[in-house]
Order: structure tokens, then C-alpha cells, then sequence
């Protein structure tokens, strides 16, 4: 299951999904809106995917985890639209035999979503609002 | 031919538009339609961007040619999780 | 929160529990019974505790924790008698700011349960039953 | 001096009793506690077991002096998780 949605996400419906008689752990990891970043006061995240690259970018991700480590399931949603302070942006869930694979393919999902899924976050600061950028050298001033 | 664009996120409000369809040289590369954007509007042209290019929904590099009714995505840094 | 309890682990709860406006990332841990084990076909898993002394080392866990990485909030909950296929043993939940310090408390603390906390698991298995034991170099068939 | 001794796990069943209280000499230490209790009930003396010892909940050495009232438990290899 590799999606994102604008509704809130179900951690329960995920584990659920992910949970498996050959399974030892199911590690979820689930990224929440701060309050605070980079010294600005976070009124709410404000996400924006092009979505049929990203539940395509999703799958692969979890393709690729698969084939590096021994899991038995996984499934990654993010949400789009406004998150507010303490929801869910996401929600990535691995189940496997042992934990070493569970823990190590929910950091590679994580990480990979950083660098390579076409999901933008805008960040509603007080005094302002900006899009957050990973990949760039450059300054946020510079790209607002 | 025709090429379909979509814009997301910072270059979509640059652009003031999320969709839009555009004529192009047979042959042209994702570089050049880039380069052809910017020309039509003027507020795509973000100093020290790094953009990521998809074709159809996969990443492409800048060189990549373009075919008739390609939907192509001018990527800005992701940051989703 | 740090108990062991007779009762399903509801992780709804635990997540609720550690959801803080300062945390970006919530990650939990979830031991679940897996249907074999060194080539035997698992029935249930049955877990025993000395419980005022397992509360007290996993409170302990907790500490450590927090002087080792910035984490916001962390609970842990283990799971006494038998437990099935599928259904959780062990829940463990950590916030932080950072999903570095959540998955690495998260990981130390699944770690400690396994070395230091007074609780034992009996497997049950076609054709037998044996306590587990993971201090000791001997044979299974030595320690019963 | 009375010591209360809980058993559990393994050790509870090789025992056949989880809980006892018993008469040790003023001064003992947690390891002639144990031997005392291998010869009570000797299917305690399990080949290669490595036990920790709690007293009144907290992790000791085999060495520690035992004082009246203690709560002495044997910890066999542990494996919650």
C-alpha cells in the first residue's frame, strides 16, 4: 500500500495491513508536524504532491527494500494538504522476521521520501510562509 | 508537437498556473523546454535552483528528447517526510 | 508510562501518550509472536515477569534514554501470558524532535528489554515447550 | 534472620514453588543463599545456567550480604521482547 491522501492517516489500518504470521517486529515510523523549525514558530505544514509520480516513487521505494533486506511487508502513506502541529504527514510501516530488516528498511523508506518523491511541504510560520527545500546549497530567502 | 506541463508547489504559484499545454520542436530536450518556460514566464527563473526533470512520471535527465504528448514535470526540491 | 500488563497492548494509546507539539517523528516498536523459531513450528508465545522489578528496569531504560539522545516522550508497555501469532509482546514508543534520536532510543531500548529486564518467554511449539534464554551459551535442551 | 525468595520462570518450575520464605545465617551472601536453596530443591542445580541476582528489586553480585526481610530473587536468562 503506497499512497497519499488528503484525509488523515490510519496507523492502525497500516499495521494491520503489514501485520504477518512470519513477522517477529513491525516498526512504523511516523513524521509529525513540529511546532517549531529553525527558530520559526510553525503554525502548520501545508502539503502539495504530483501524485501519481509519487505513489509510483512510493512503490519503488518499497521495491527497492525489499530486494536489500528480508521484510515481509510494507506500506507508506503521506498526506497532503494542511497537517497540523502533532498529525501525521506520514506514516511509513515494515514488518519482518527479524528487527535488524524492520528498522533498517523504515530509515532507508524515510530517507529515500527526502530525497526523491515529488512531495513539497510549505511551512506557515508565524509572519510568513515558506517552501521547504532539501536539495538545494541556497538560502530559503533565495527561493521564495 | 505538444508537450503537456505541470507545475507544482513554489513553481506553480512562480508560474500562476498548474497545467498547461505547449508547442515544441520536434526533437526539443527538457532543457530547452525549460529554457523556453522561463522565457514565457519570467518568475521560473529562481537563482540557485536545483531542479529534477520527470517524463511521464520518471525522472529524466536535462538532455532527455522530448516525444508528442509527454507530460513533463519540472521538479524543485522535494521535501516531503 | 512503563508497565507490564495481562492485557492486549493498545498502541493507540501509547502513541497518544507521546505525541508532543516539539516531536517530528514518533517512532514505535512492535514484538510480535512469529509463527516459527529455529526451525519449529510456533503455537504461542506464554510471557512471565517479576513485575515490580521489570516496571522498574524498563522506567530505568526510559533514563537512560533520555540522557543519551533528545527525545521528547517514551513508553513502554510488555505484554504477560500468552501471547498469539501475530499479537504484540513488547510495544515501545519514542518522540523526539528528530527521527535520529527516536529510532536510535527506540532501538537501545528493544535491545536493553532483551538483556536486562526480568522477563522471560516460554515458546510453545508442535511436540513441546522451552523457556528461552539468550545469557547463557548452553543448548536449549541443557536448561530444561 | 528470614529472607523472602520468589522463584519464576524455570526456575519456578524446577522449584515447584514460587514463593518462600527462609532462615539464613546473619551475614550471608546472595551465592550461599542459592547453594542453601540447591540443596532444599535440588533440581535447581541446572548444568551451565548463568543467573543474576536481584535483591529488593535491584541487581547484586553473587557476593552481596543478605539482611533481614530482603526479597531475594534468582534471575535466569532473561528474554522479554
Amino acid at each position: 500500500m503506497f499512497r497519499v491522501t488528503n484525509q488523515p492517516i490510519d496507523l492502525n489500518e497500516l499495521v494491520a495491513y503489514v501485520t504477518d504470521p512470519e513477522a517477529g517486529a513491525i516498526v512504523p515510523f511516523i513524521g509529525t508536524t513540529r511546532n517549531n523549525n529553525e527558530g520559526r514558530k510553525v503554525i502548520a505544514l501545508d502539503y502539495e504532491a504530483y501524485p501519481e509520480m509519487a505513489e509510483k516513487e512510493l512503490a519503488r521505494i518499497g521495491d527497492d527494500a525489499k530486494t536489500k533486506w528480508p521484510i515481509c511487508k510494507m506500506a507508506i502513506v503521506h498526506r497532503l494538504g494542511p497537517v497540523q502541529i502533532g498529525e501525521a504527514s506520514v506514516i511509513i510501516v515494515v514488518s519482518a522476521a527479524h528487527r535488524d530488516a524492520a528498522f533498517a528498511a523504515s530509515r532507508f523508506a524515510i530517507e529515500e521520501i527526502k530525497k526523491t518523491v515529488p512531495i513539497w511541504k510549505k511551512e506557515v510560520f508565524e509572519g510568513g510562509e515558506v517552501w521547504i527545500g532539501t536539495q538545494t546549497g541556497q538560502p530559503l530567502s533565495a527561493l521564495k | 508537437m505538444k508537450v503537456r506541463v505541470k507545475f507544482f508547489a513554489m513553481l506553480r504559484e512562480r508560474a500562476g498556473v498548474a497545467d498547461l499545454s505547449k508547442e515544441v520542436a520536434e526533437g526539443s530536450t527538457v532543457g530547452e523546454l525549460w529554457r523556453q518556460l522561463q522565457k514565457d514566464y519570467p518568475k521560473l527563473d529562481v537563482p540557485g535552483i536545483r531542479l529534477l526533470y520527470a517524463v511521464n512520471q520518471n525522472y529524466v535527465g536535462i538532455e532527455h528528447r522530448l516525444s508528442d504528448r509527454d507530460e513533463v514535470v519540472f521538479i524543485p526540491p522535494v521535501s516531503g517526510g
